[in-house]
């Protein structure tokens, strides 16, 4: 159990009237990093977002490190040690580029207090973070935006990351850096979650991949295998290109 | 905040509209007289608005009932003053304070905590949401105004000044109220209170980030409601202790004083830019010295000076003289 | 046949100049990529264009029209068509009710059927029948009575371009139709593009991050870096040019 | 005989005139059990009270009599409480052919341009209240300004009061909006326009309701700055407590519990000290004299309710009140009433600055204009 | 024919259905149902609100504006008639005159505030409309001798239409057939006709791109409606409508002051009852304004019986005090937001249809938990 960071076990969601995830099962290990994978609509965004308590599982149970958290509130999920980046990306247009990254940072009350030499690192892995540190995030480009909102999620170090469709708009360089990145933070122990719709990038990542479709988890091993099997990928994510 | 000290136009406004007056005014010490009072009042307007700069400037909560907390506090003000006599009786100012510092904590803890009552049954339901603020804070507007008839009676409850802070004091021909030299000290205090806490600290922040999107915010792992809570219940004590401030000014309550300024703290709020502490200072002297002006020059207009300063500014600063970027 | 042609475009905000003195004009027929860095200011180019923004210098001529002193709905009847990169529709209304309004704006009716105060509504068949024909074009004819707050991502990228479709422009601009698409769904999107290509009167604009996408589908591409046009000419060569190769694909660090 | 004798009195039990409606309901139920010696009844009708809420909005007023006089077949109705509601209630009057007894609004257009021969009014009108103070100011060489509210109320009062004034004169007129909270502006104009001015100079102050500019003025100190003294007429309770910081202030009152000398207002003060444990006020005062000028009416008639007998009876009829006889002149029914021209003496031992009488202004020296045609 | 009167925008209930044809009913015949001034005057007041708060709900609910002044321009419509009645005596030439006056300089003024909304933020325009709201109620009173200050204006109306004039010398099913009853029979179908023409504008073409606007003004500006024209549009014809419902209700009154048709009051009235009765469906300014009027008009009966029965209780008497009614008015207002976040019309309508969500496009028709904010997180030009 405890070489397995979070576990989601039978997990169903409503919205509304609506039942969308019909019992998830995923295990994500200590360290590694899991794709999610699947078709839109297939149920991933929801999937994280139970996992981080913005909707509420209605049946099955989610254990970080050991800990059920299905019933807890979303600040103490956070709490514990778990970053999380929106698909929408969730980025405060009003305030800037600092100031979105000071709220990110929780142990700092100024812009001073930010860890100096991972604020080096972040902009050297995302240089328009840098360069329009003081202009209102609204302002920035879609890409921009997304290098922000993966920014805030490593801003401090944290034991999860969870992150939904993190390339989504960025220039191939880009990506590469981010590729980077997530690298050198699983070298640093992280456990990551990831959501990806451009297989390469999942393809050069992921150690455990996960796909789902509608509203169930549908096929779990390794990328490797994944990657191998073309008639895998082709039945599971239709990739014809 | 930002705006603060890069931008200086909107400090500028203030001694510009003074001194572009001076000529049509004529006599100097009447100019003073006008001027004085008229910064004085624009302080204790910014007083009992100040308590709004968080709901509504921050908090982005169109609450109407707002105006109940400022009602409350005079109220409460009349109850405690009413039970220490001598000491309100009394001619010397510093007896005075010590009835009337008690009255205004009063008067803050009381309206914190219908704050609090407030916020969990009007407000909580409604983050959001504009439209249902309005309607369902006008609810609590009215509710709580009657209740305040219930307890006070719906009669005009007089609330003397004490002695000690009546009277004025002269330089040479013109003439400045005592008690509103007073309301300026408190009125800064209040000022840099808020300012303070609003760049020092994360809070303001945070409350502008929760408003934008609660989700985020929570997922960064800050327990936004509680925030939320706290900051409204210190614009309620806030509004408290404008109601005292204001009442003892009048020197009478009414219970539907409240009513009566809720509309004019909008309008200074709106001119001084949402979630800005200088911009509603601003806009309460601008506000204060409008009126003091056209009432010598154009008593007709007077009624209207506040709504012609307002498009005024918005036509020049369609946000407000300072708009955190919204 | 009209071609678009954007003579020294430029814009600034602050200090920050965005785009650059751009100066282009785009041939009916031809499908033109617009790559770049993140920040480069290709989405900004497209908002120049189709007037939501106004420029700090430069005009826009489609054919010999002027569009430069137009507002954006205005630009959008003479002709110009945009899907944004930032998914953004009406939330709260249906699918269907979505299109339809794009449909009723088609072919210069905004005002005409607009400001039709008094005919109703559901009595328009004709704009009900080619919404649906859209929808089920790009595979959203089921969904067509949700509320488009409740879709998936990438059905809302869909309804993005669906949009863009229903109101038959001459210029077609995308601004990375395929981002959050997964593998399966992107070719519904891409065989739209093509079928427009086919047809050889369009003017079409795409911005695109993903290089196989473009290298199939664009008769030309340009670059836009820091604002400023720095490249410009069939696929091949501007891909191969060292420019792209370090600004973009990284083989050096980029800056934004 | 028998049947019951359905009065409607219809007031603001809410809206800004709360307080005052109150008032007068209370005084209008002492005066009706005084007049008819507690039996509350006249040539054996039972009267019968029928309290109706305006909130102070003219429109519901209007429907609120006409309900009154067809639903519930009242047989004359009393109030209402301010003058707006007043003038929207007069023609709902003359449609029904039935009595309305005003009390205690107070525009003259109720008994002027608007009157029709159903009206009668108990209430003092605004020109009786300029002219009673205008006597107690009128003196030779005293300039006067005047401060106003900036509503039909004020400008009345101030009209009135210009006419009424023989000697002294008028040098400015200063109007506030009613609502005003900061009077600095008003007062530099004021003491402007004054203070150069030979002999005694005097701010003469018509305002109701709303805050009300004394404190203001006390806390300018013009009497030792500028030897501007202040006047004003009387007004209720709460609102004098300001007049104790003008001690010999002098002024005209309508009505204040200490000053008339007569039994009804004996009665009136011992009762409302029994029920209460205050003092009557301004308008309980008027509502016993509404009380008691309907009993007076009905006894005159034998309890006949047909308006026309009310109306002959009631024109030139007079009756007792708590400030002594009153008479409705036969041209415009308006109650012909005494004044009293006070000087305030602060007295620690009462919450608000007390008004002494100085004389009983009698109707007589009164020159109230008649303005109504008929 | 039904099917067009309605404009194809049915009840899409069987509740909603059967209680909007009992209300037609009973307005229909309230005279003859429940005989008596009050009763009457109670019926006309929700004629008048009818029309008023359906020109408010195509502001508020379908063009998505919340302005305070919509009160201006029901009181520039009372005000127009009273005023021409008061000058030129009661005729059927002055009640034209009159209104025409008051269409024209509602127009004018719509016009402004429609431009205007546009410049600046939303709740920036409404804080503006409620000071423009409360000056031009200061105006109205100042200027005495035209508008009668705040004593208002009493005046006679055509004798056709005034209680003197007789129809039938005896009372058919005991009520008399006089001036009040045409006056009233008047207002019932002018408010039917504006009800109706209300319901077409907001189900044509037109009706969409405003819910359009309202959803996201950037897109609807992208996809070629120039959002200007349309939410001025729509900003004029309320204020029209509004306009012609002041008319009604000066005709009724034969009275008009500021507090009567300016006040702030009003304007709170009519916001109840557009929540009350569902947002963004003419229907529900019916049902509201139904429920709404002839509750607050027998609120203080019934409070007073309440008090009187809780006697015992002094503190809980002295809440239920019938002076004390604007606090229950405060409580609903409460309630209404909790119960009816869509309001009635909405509530029945969930009732009938509760699985999928059917394509209604008022905003308030829709359960927010289930909507994502997209459109908050837009392209930066919505921001700048
Ligand atoms: N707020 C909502 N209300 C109703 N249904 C919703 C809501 N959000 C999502 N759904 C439904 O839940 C299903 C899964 O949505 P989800 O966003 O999790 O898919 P996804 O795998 O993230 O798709 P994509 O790859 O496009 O982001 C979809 O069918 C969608 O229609
Ligand atoms: N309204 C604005 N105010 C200030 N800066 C802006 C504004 N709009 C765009 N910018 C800046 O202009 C630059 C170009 O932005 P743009 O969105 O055009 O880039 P892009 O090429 O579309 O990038 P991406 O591929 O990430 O979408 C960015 O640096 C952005 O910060
Ligand atoms: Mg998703
Ligand atoms: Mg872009």
């Amino acid at each position: 159990m405890n070489d397995n960071l979070l576990t989601l076990e039978g997990v169903h969601t409503h919205i509304g009237a609506y039942h969308i995830l019909h019992g998830v099962d995923l295990v994500v290990p200590r360290g590694q990093l899991t794709m999610l994978l699947g078709r839109n609509g297939a149920g991933k965004t929801t999937t994280l977002r139970t996992i981080m308590g913005l909707w509420k599982a209605s049946r099955g149970r989610v254990t970080l490190a050991g800990r059920d958290i299905t019933a807890l509130p979303t600040p103490q999920i956070a709490g514990l040690g778990v970053a999380y980046v929106p698909e929408t990306m969730g980025i405060f247009a009003d305030l800037t580029v600092r100031e979105n990254m000071l709220l990110a940072a929780r142990a700092a009350r100024h812009a001073s207090q930010m860890d100096e030499s991972r604020l080096q690192w972040i902009f050297s892995l995302f240089p328009a973070v840098e360069k329009f540190w003081n202009h209102p995030a609204g302002k920035l480009s879609g890409g921009q935006k997304q290098m922000l909102a993966v920014s805030r999620a490593i801003v401090e170090p944290r034991e999860l990351l969870v992150i939904d469709e993190p390339s989504k708009g960025l220039a191939p360089a880009i990506i590469n850096n981010m590729i980077d990145a997530f690298a050198q933070l699983k070298e640093s122990g992280v456990t990551i979650l990831l959501v990806e719709q451009n297989f390469n990038f999942a393809k050069r990542l992921g150690d455990t991949v996960a796909v789902m479709d509608n509203g169930q988890v549908v096929h779990a091993g390794s990328m490797q295998a994944l990657a191998d099997d073309e008639d895998l990928q082709q039945s599971l994510l239709g990739l014809a290109l | 905040m930002k705006g603060l000290d890069l931008d200086w136009k909107p400090l500028a406004l203030v001694p510009v509209l003074a001194l572009a007056v001076l000529p049509f005014i004529g006599s100097g010490s009447t100019w003073v007289t006008l001027t004085v009072a008229g910064l004085a009042m624009g302080m204790i307007i910014f007083i009992i608005a100040s308590g709004l700069t968080l709901v509504f400037g921050l908090m982005d909560v169109l609450n109407f009932g707002h105006g109940v907390f400022i009602a409350l506090g005079a109220f409460v003000a009349t109850s405690v003053l009413g039970s220490m006599g001598d000491w309100t009786g009394s001619e010397s100012l510093w007896r005075n304070l010590v009835a009337v510092v008690p009255a205004m904590l009063v008067a803050m803890a009381v309206a914190a905590a219908i704050g609090l009552a407030f916020e969990r049954l009007i407000v909580r339901p409604v983050y959001g949401n504009h439209l249902k603020q309005i309607l369902i804070t006008m609810g609590g507007m009215i509710i709580g105004e009657e209740l305040i008839k219930v307890i006070w009676g719906p009669l005009q409850i007089p609330l003397p000044l004490p002695p000690g802070m009546r009277g004025t004091l002269l330089l040479g021909d013109a003439a400045v109220e005592k008690y509103r030299l007073i309301a300026v000290v408190v009125g800064l205090a209040v000022f840099a209170g808020l300012l303070w806490t609003l760049t020092r600290t994360k809070l303001g922040l945070l409350i502008r980030a929760g408003v934008q999107d609660r989700e985020m915010v929570e997922s960064l792992g800050y327990r936004i409601h509680v925030l939320f809570v706290g900051v409204f219940v210190a614009g309620s004590a806030l509004a408290g202790l404008g109601g005292v401030m204001w009442g003892l000014y009048q020197q009478n309550v009414v219970p539907q004083m409240g009513a009566q300024v809720n509309v004019l703290i909008f309008i200074v709020l709106i001119i001084g830019g949402l979630g800005s502490t200088g911009g509603a200072l601003i806009g309460a002297l601008l506000v204060g010295l409008m009126a003091n002006y056209t009432g010598f020059l154009v008593p007709k207009a007077a009624l209207f000076s506040n709504i012609a300063l307002m498009l005024a500014v918005l036509l020049w600063r369609p946000q407000g003289v300072y708009a955190l970027s919204r | 046949m009209s071609r678009l042609v954007t003579e020294n475009l430029t814009v600034r905000f602050g200090g920050h100049v965005a785009v650059n003195g751009v100066s282009c004009s785009f041939e009916p027929g031809t499908l033109t990529a617009i790559v770049g860095p993140n920040g480069a200011g290709k989405t900004t180019y497209f908002n120049l264009i189709s007037g939501q923004l106004p420029a700090s210098a430069g005009t826009v001529h489609l054919g010999d029209r002027d569009l430069s002193r137009l507002p954006a709905s205005g630009r959008t009847r003479a002709g110009l068509g945009r899907a944004f990169q930032l998914t953004n529709l009406f939330p709260r209304l249906t699918v269907l009710e979505n299109v339809r309004l794009a449909v009723q704006a088609a072919r210069d009716g905004a005002h005409r059927r607009g400001l039709n105060l008094w005919s109703v509504w559901s009595d328009h068949a004709a704009l009900r029948e080619r919404a649906d024909a859209i929808l089920a074009d790009i595979a959203l004819k089921d969904k067509e009575h949700e509320l488009v707050a409740n879709l998936p991502h990438g059905d809302q990228r869909k309804l993005e371009v669906a949009m863009l479709m229903a109101l038959e422009p001459q210029v077609f601009m995308f601004d990375e139709p395929t981002a959050g698409m997964n593998a399966a769904e992107a070719p519904v999107i891409l065989d739209l593009i093509r079928r427009l290509k086919a047809d050889r009167t369009k003017t079409i604009l795409l911005v695109e991050h993903k290089m196989d996408v473009v290298r199939e589908l664009a008769d030309r591409i340009i670059v836009l870096h820091n604002g400023t046009l720095v490249a410009d000419g069939d696929p091949a060569t501007v891909i191969a040019s060292p420019i792209v190769q370090e600004a973009y694909l990284g083989v050096a660090k980029e800056a934004a | 005989q028998g049947k019951d004798l359905k009065i409607a009195h219809i007031y603001s039990r809410t809206g800004p005139l709360e307080a005052y409606g109150k008032q007068t309901q209370v005084g209008l139920l002492m005066g009706l059990e005084y007049a008819t010696g507690g039996t509350m009844a006249v040539n054996g009708r039972k009267i019968v009270v029928l309290e109706k809420d305006d909130q102070g909005k003219p429109d519901l007023g209007k429907s609120l009599l006409a309900t009154a006089y067809a639903d519930d077949k009242v047989d004359l109705a009393i109030g209402p409480t301010s003058s707006g509601v007043a003038l929207a209630m007069l023609p709902v009057a003359e449609e029904y052919k039935k009595i309305l007894l005003v009390e205690p609004a107070v525009a003259d257009a109720i008994t002027g341009e608007k009157w029709n021969k159903y009206i009668f009014r108990t209430g003092r009108n605004s020109s009786q209240d300029a002219i009673s103070n205008a006597v107690a100011v009128d003196k030779d060489g005293v300039s006067i300004a005047m401060l106003a509210q900036d509503y039909a109320f004020g400008r009345d009062g101030v009209k009135a009061f210009k006419e009424a004034l023989k000697k002294s004169k008028i040098v400015h007129e200063e109007y506030l909006p009613p609502t005003t909270t900061d009077f600095t502006a008003g007062l530099q104009r004021l003491i402007a326009a004054l203070k150069d001015k030979p002999g005694r100079k005097i701010i003469e102050v018509v305002w109701a309701g709303g805050t009300p500019p004394y404190n203001a003025l006390a806390d300018a100190d013009l009497k030792n700055r500028f030897g501007i003294e202040v006047a004003s007429g009387g007004n209720i309770l709460p609102a004098m407590t300001s007049y104790k910081r003008f001690p010999g202030m002098e002024g005209a009152a309508y009505y204040y519990f200490g000053i008339p000398k007569n039994p009804a207002n004996e009665a009136m003060v011992a009762m409302h000290y029994k029920q209460f444990k205050s003092p009557p006020d301004f308008f309980t005062a008027g509502g016993f004299s509404a009380g008691m000028a309907v009993v007076a009416a009905l006894k005159k008639t034998n309890g006949d309710t047909g308006a026309d007998k009310l109306i002959t009876a009631m024109e030139g009829m007079s009756f007792d009140t708590p400030k002594g006889k009153m008479t409705f002149r036969k041209e415009d029914h308006q109650a012909m009433q005494s004044m009293y021209h006070f000087r305030i003496k602060d007295d620690p031992a009462f919450a608000w600055g007390v008004p002494e009488l100085v004389r009983e202004i009698k109707p007589e020296e009164m020159t109230v204009p008649v303005k109504n045609k008929r | 024919m039904l099917a067009r009167l309605l404009s194809h925008d049915f009840p899409r209930s069987r509740v909603l259905a059967v209680v909007l044809v009992a209300l037609l009913l009973a307005l229909a015949f309230a005279p003859f149902l429940v005989p008596g001034v009050k009763a009457l005057n109670v019926a006309a007041k929700v004629l008048v609100f009818v029309v008023l708060v359906a020109s408010f709900d195509l502001l508020l609910g379908y063009t998505g504006i919340v302005s305070f002044a919509h009160t201006m321009f029901f009181g520039i419509g009372a005000y127009g008639v009273a005023i021409a009645f008061t000058r030129l005596g009661p005729g059927w030439g002055a009640l034209g005159l009159g209104i025409a006056a008051a269409l024209a300089l509602s127009f004018v003024l719509a016009l402004g505030i429609g431009l205007f909304s546009l410049r600046v933020r939303a709740i920036f325009f409404s804080m503006i409309t409620l000071a423009v709201a409360a000056a031009f109620q200061t105006l109205a009173s100042q200027l005495s001798d035209i508008t009668g200050g705040e004593d208002g204006l009493t005046f006679k109306v055509p004798e056709l239409l005034s209680p003197s004039h007789e129809f039938a010398a005896e009372p058919f099913l005991g009520v008399s057939l006089d001036g009040r009853l045409a006056c009233y029979y008047l207002l019932f179908v002018t408010a039917l006709v504006l009800v109706l023409a209300l319901l077409r504008i907001v189900n044509s073409p037109f009706g969409r791109v405003l819910q359009a606007i309202r959803e996201n003004e950037f897109r609807a500006e992208a996809i070629g409606y120039r959002v200007v024209v349309y939410r001025t549009t729509s900003a004029i014809l309320s204020a029209l409508f509004a306009t012609l419902a002041g008319a009604m209700l000066a005709l009724w009154l034969r009275y008009n002051g500021p507090d009567t048709s300016l006040s702030f009051e009003v304007m709170l009235d009519v916001l109840l009852i557009v929540v009350i009765g569902g947002m963004g469906t003419i229907y529900g300014a019916a049902i509201g304004s139904g429920l709404f009027v002839v509750a607050q008009s027998y609120l203080q009966d019934l409070l007073r019986i309440a008090s009187e029965a809780a006697a015992g209780l002094p503190w809980l008497a002295a809440l239920l005090s019938p002076d004390r009614w604007l606090l229950w008015l405060g409580v609903l207002f409460v309630l209404s937001v909790y119960y009816f976040p869509t309001g009635v019309v909405g509530r029945l309508r969930a009732l009938q249809a509760p699985a999928r969500p059917r394509p209604v496009s008022p905003a308030a028709a829709v359960p927010a938990a289930s909507t994502r904010k997209k459109s908050k997180q837009g392209d930066y030009v919505e921001n700048s």
